[in-house]
């Protein structure tokens, strides 16, 4: 197909080769150790910058206005500014803090999505670990964030960091299993957890198409629980700012403050990831039956530009729910949870199951 | 059109701090990337107490959009905010409170008094038995803008005077003398 | 059962509310063209304020620097917060009379709530509101003013 | 500071899984400066104790030195939200207790002010109230529609929240010769976004749940605690006082009194919403009919009451709102004392919020629309 | 590459967030005075510490949690398999649903699934 061209797994590989050739083992995987960490490092350093500043702009269309507009042309430089701001601004760390635990927290905040991202395959190619229990492996590590906003939540040793902590636990614990179990039921209908595999998988067509029914209550379900595992838009009960003045961060200033920010940004680029791999085809074009014409001018468009394309589709629904919604109290966001979409994701891989046993999907 | 003439509007006449020991260029670049970096993205600390509050809540509403500063981003927590835009008298009775919220502030920090009762105690300047005449007497102030309330052009051109004002900043002063 | 049809409906409704939301918010994202801001510095030059604006209180002067105000000191009574305060001196006219006239009209615009009432006040219409917003500054000993302007007088044939 | 401190220290004691949080005086959803003193268990709350002092300023004892238009003047200071009702309501007060009669003219001005007025102060609340709800969108729907209103304010008096419009006697200016023009292009223009609103809050399935059943305020209690205004109407309890004791042009018009029956966070919001189509209605009833004449009567220059007490109540957005003003015929009143609504409103905080999560009780504190100056003045 | 490289990407996370606070802790002005360094309640002095026992009003959840986690770690591998598995499978995990599920109702008539 006309898109393979765009694969950018001959240019890894002659790198690979020539470095191989060169030097000796230990120093090529130094040297390219050394390569993707300073890629993905300005990778998400740019992306998460212009997230925020996407996020600006987009929630002042909504709400009528025109958002940043005077620093650089249209604002575009308006999140550099407040970066180098929130370096150049002092870090409190209150006495009556637990102090490793409380310096520990952005750490462990970001580590996550940064082990997270690692296994997102953006374009052919461009993809730097692939293992054979993807899937797996993003419910599992993305678990461990709650920890870090526990941990600042506690360590602050502030009343409204420890409620907002407290409500972010049981919030994304129970979330969790939404995002587990509608992967899940997308993974029946893969066979397999390898995210490429799974990519590869949807060149015929995506698998909210080719899942039809049970796919699309996933997706729904994905899209819900993922905007309330990333604590946003209408679940933003643990940094809830009328309740709770700042939350679970209300202790953090400057750079610190900024880790959570980037790291909400960050969550946010990852759930949008898997729904794009697992749901939407990943960086597959969109194509429709047999129209041979239209299918081949979507070929033409680079993976890569599908990926985030695909991305950006559902970062503007999730933004879409924040600038719209009244925020949930805590007990509804667990009847959500328990009553509602958990009854719902038993009764949809069992939905599933029975249409992949009876070859009903496409 | 009773509005300031361009001249007047573009005067900086703010006091101009000394330059440092010896010129150093690179030193005047990086504090010319942080001030600009600071003056364009000041956050606001939530926190009104009277009628100014509700017109620095037309500021940030649709109308007159604070957010084309960068300034929209109002943090609920002094940690991580600012500025405090000292929207109402300031009593006896809060005036410690004000002073604990200030304090609070990651540093460098900046102060706006809005309206006649910040700035001076305004209409309860001579007979009100509670109020502070003026929250300067709490709080250093770094731009006073008079009005009861100011209309929000007049706060949007208090934080464009807070913008030059941050501009003539020196911040290596004190690495320079370790 | 009537439970569990309960149950779905609720679901449907429910979401049916939040779309219809989701509808309202999206309706004004795709009209980026009716947006209501004003952008403020750059909007100067075609900026105008109401007529009746009160922004502060100016005295004007005609060309010759005379103003009308007699020093009568009603304005200063009429203020609630003792914003204006008349210093007046007392002169010897042409004609031998002893004479009080105004030698400043000190106007406190740091503690002005612009109430018109001084402009009510006034019995020859000296002082009127003034449009000027642009007032914000570093240092409030900026807002005392005086309104007669150096070297003013008062215009002829202003009652006393 | 530690002085400070230990004049709030809590008689009795702090239960071992009892917390106690400070919500205010810096706080986004206290609107203002009011401290909320509050005992959780979990998220629980148990106990609300208000304390109130933050903003007080003495308005009622600088009354006493200051002559009856300057104490018009200052009540735009008190509830800023609904400053004309506030002056309208001294300025009555003075023209009874002078016996002056002031021109159909002003009257029916008054009143279409009164009502924009409280379109103004309704439409803050909504959006600050959806801001408190965590529905920030609104907030700014709410405060672009407001810029209308206060457009309006302004071409005619010249200020945009502190009016100082009506004068004992009459008002401040003449209105603007677009006035007529301008407020029924608004109103179209309202008539056609109020329903936006529902759509986006009241009718969404999430604020249904948060608001319905939250914080029932029944009607015993309402008028035990003198609740009024659309907190006390939300309750059964028929407080209006346009309605009972009409002022201004209020007799010459035909409106409803929105009464409510639950009690709860989601009546009161209601009640609201359908005050602001009430309150378009009595606009449009007013606004083709301004008679001609004077916009005010010749007062003396300086205003001397007659020996006596004086009270007049007008209806403002948030209750009824009171002047009680004892004179001993002097140009200062001997004494002055507001009735203001949000004091007794806020009160029944802790009768309500008892109980409920903390995330009710700034929904209830949201719905209960307060304005902290108006509180405590 | 294989999944050694998890450290590098632990390494790139760990330096960003260190050398960035390092950087915010040396560089930034930093003025003293005690209120700075006490816990924020709203301007006003905290009253009683914030690391009292704290009632969750969630602990049923918890262990309801666990369950359905353990649950969801069972069923990953079932669903890899799923096709090849076929009718017998399929059976299988419906009995296991079926005694979740059960489970699940019996905790929500029991009101477990409530916020206490």
């Amino acid at each position: 197909m006309a898109f393979e061209k765009y694969d950018f797994t001959p240019i890894t590989q002659s790198i690979h080769q020539a470095l191989i050739e060169n030097v000796s083992p230990l120093l090529t995987t130094i040297i390219e150790w050394t390569i993707i960490g300073v890629l993905y490092l300005l990778f998400i350093a740019v992306f998460g910058l212009f997230l925020v500043y996407a996020e600006r702009k987009v929630c002042a269309a909504f709400q009528q206005r025109l958002g940043p507009m005077r620093v650089g042309p249209w604002g575009l430089l308006q999140t550099i500014a407040d970066f180098i701001k929130l370096l150049m601004k002092e870090l409190i760390t209150p006495k009556s803090v637990d102090k490793f635990l409380y310096n520990l927290a952005p750490f462990i905040v970001i580590i996550v999505p940064f082990l997270t991202i690692s296994v997102i395959p953006f374009a052919p190619g461009l993809q730097s670990l692939d293992f054979d229990i993807g899937i797996f492996f993003v419910t599992a590590v993305s678990s461990v964030g709650v920890i870090g906003v526990l941990l600042a939540g506690w360590a602050s040793n502030n009343k409204y960091s420890l409620i907002g902590g407290m409500r972010s636990g049981a919030q994304i614990v129970s979330y969790e299993l939404s995002v587990g179990m509608s992967l899940i039921t997308m993974v029946i209908l893969a066979g397999t957890m390898q995210v490429s595999e799974i990519v590869e998988l949807q060149r015929g067509g995506w698998f909210l198409f080719k899942g039809h029914i049970p796919a699309l209550i996933a997706f729904t379900v994905f899209v819900i629980a993922g905007t309330a595992e990333t604590n946003r838009g209408p679940f933003d009960l643990a940094e809830a700012e009328s309740e709770l003045t700042a939350g679970f961060h209300t202790e953090y200033s400057g750079i610190k403050f900024a880790f959570f920010f980037l790291a909400e940004y960050i969550n946010l680029f990852i759930v949008a990831a898997m729904a794009t791999i697992v749901f939407l085809g990943g960086w597959m074009p969109f194509h429709f039956g047999d129209w041979a014409a239209f299918n081949n001018v979507m070929d033409f468009i680079p993976g890569l530009v599908w990926f985030f394309l695909k991305v950006f589709g559902i970062i503007f629904l999730i933004m879409w729910f924040k600038w719209t919604f009244p925020r949930l109290r805590i007990d509804q966001i667990l009847t959500l949870e328990w009553k509602y979409l958990l009854p719902i994701n038993l009764f949809n891989i069992l939905l599933m199951a029975t249409m992949v046993l009876l070859g009903w999907h496409w | 059109m009773g509005i300031t003439s361009k001249k007047e509007f573009e005067k900086n006449d703010f006091p101009v701090l000394d330059s440092y020991e010896g010129g150093s260029i690179i030193l005047t670049q990086l504090d010319a990337l942080v001030n600009w970096a600071r003056s364009n993205s000041v956050w606001p600390l939530t926190f009104g107490t009277r009628c100014c509050a509700i017109e620095f809540m037309a500021v940030g509403a649709s109308r007159h959009d604070m957010a084309r500063f960068g300034y929209e981003v109002a943090r609920a927590t002094p940690r991580q905010a600012d500025m405090i835009i000292i929207s109402g008298s300031i009593n006896y009775k809060m005036a410690p409170v004000l002073k604990r919220l200030y304090d609070q502030i990651a540093d460098p920090k900046y102060v706006i008094a809005m309206g006649a009762c910040a700035v001076s105690g305004g209409p309860f300047y001579y007979n009100s038995y509670s109020i502070v005449k003026g929250a300067d007497h709490v709080i250093p102030v770094d731009i006073y803008v008079p009005g009861c309330p100011p209309r929000p052009e007049a706060l949007l051109y208090a934080f464009l005077q807070l913008q030059k004002k941050i501009k003539r900043e020196k911040n290596f002063k004190k690495q320079l003398k370790k | 059962m009537k439970s569990f049809f309960n149950y779905i409906a609720e679901i449907f409704s429910g979401v049916w509310t939040l779309l219809t939301g989701m509808k309202v918010t999206a309706k004004y994202f795709f009209t980026p063209w009716k947006n209501v801001t004003q952008q403020y510095p750059e909007n100067r030059d075609t900026l105008v304020m109401y007529d009746r604006f009160r922004g502060e209180v100016i005295m004007p002067h005609n060309e010759n620097n005379e103003h009308k105000c007699t020093g009568c000191g009603l304005c200063e009574n009429a203020c609630p917060n003792g914003s204006i305060e008349i210093i007046s001196k007392s002169i010897v006219n042409e004609e031998g009379k002893k004479k009080r006239i105004i030698d400043q009209h000190i106007y406190h615009l740091g503690m002005c709530t612009f109430c018109n009432l001084c402009v009510r006040a006034c019995p020859s219409d000296a002082i009127v509101m003034g449009q000027k917003f642009e007032h914000a500054h570093w240092d409030r000993s900026t807002f005392t003013k005086v309104l007669n302007q150096p070297g003013s007088k008062i215009m002829e044939g202003i009652k006393e | 500071m530690a002085e400070f401190s230990e004049k709030y220290i809590i008689t009795d004691e702090i239960k071992a899984d009892e917390y106690l949080v400070n919500i205010g005086p810096q706080h986004p959803s206290t609107h203002g400066v009011l401290r909320l003193l509050t005992r959780l268990e979990g998220e629980i709350v148990h106990n609300v104790e208000p304390h109130i002092g933050y903003i007080h300023s003495g308005i009622e004892k600088m009354t006493e030195a200051l002559s009856y238009p300057q104490i018009v003047h200052l009540t735009d200071r008190m509830d800023y939200l609904s400053a004309h009702m506030n002056n309208e309501a001294v300025c009555l007060c003075v023209e009874n207790a002078l016996q002056v009669e002031v021109p159909e003219r002003v009257k029916y001005i008054r009143t279409i002010f009164d009502e924009l007025q409280r379109l103004a102060s309704h439409q803050l609340w909504w959006c600050a109230s959806g801001m408190d709800l965590g529905a920030l969108t609104a907030f700014f729907y709410g405060l672009r529609d407001r810029e209308d209103i206060l457009d309006i304010f302004e071409e005619t008096c010249g200020a945009r929240l502190t009016l100082n419009y009506s004068v004992p006697g009459g008002v401040m200016f003449d209105i603007h010769p677009n006035f007529q023009k301008s407020v029924k292009a608004f109103i179209t223009k309202f008539r056609k976004k109020l329903p936006e609103y529902d759509k986006l809050l009241t009718d969404n399935i999430i604020f249904q749940n948060r608001t319905k059943g939250v914080g029932v305020l029944s009607k015993e209690d309402a008028i035990a605690f003198g609740v009024t205004g659309p907190t006390g109407r939300a309750s059964g309890f028929s407080c209006d006082v346009r309605k009972h004791h009409p002022y201004s042009a209020y007799p010459y018009i035909k409106f409803d009194e929105k009464l409510g029956t639950d009690g709860d966070s989601f009546m009161r919001w209601k009640v609201r919403m359908d005050e602001m189509w009430e309150s378009m209605n009595i606009i449009e009833q007013l606004i083709d009919n301004i008679p001609e004449g004077d916009f005010a009567v010749k007062m003396k220059g300086v205003i001397k009451l007659p020996e006596g007490e004086f009270y007049q109540r007008v209806e403002s957005a948030r209750g009824e709102f009171g002047v009680y003003i004892v004179s001993d015929g002097k140009k200062n009143p001997y004494r002055v004392k507001f009735r203001s609504p949000g004091f007794s409103n806020l009160f029944t905080i802790n009768h309500i919020a008892k109980g409920w999560k903390i995330a009710d009780l700034v929904a209830i504190m949201a719905t209960f629309d307060l304005v902290i100056p108006d509180i405590d003045r | 590459m294989d999944s050694s490289a998890l450290v590098l990407f632990f390494i790139v996370a760990v330096v960003l967030v260190g050398g960035a606070m390092l950087f915010s802790s040396f560089v930034p002005p930093t003025s003293y005075n005690p209120a700075k360094f006490e816990p924020y309640e709203c301007g006003i002095e905290t009253i009683g510490g914030s690391w009292l026992q704290y009632t969750v009003g969630y602990y049923l959840f918890a262990i309801i949690f666990l369950i359905f986690d353990v649950e969801t770690v069972f069923v990953f591998p079932w669903a890899v398999v799923m096709k090849h598995a076929g009718m017998t499978g399929y059976v299988e995990i419906l009995i296991f649903f079926f005694i979740l599920g059960l489970g699940l109702l019996y905790g929500w008539k029991k009101h477990a699934l409530k916020w206490e």
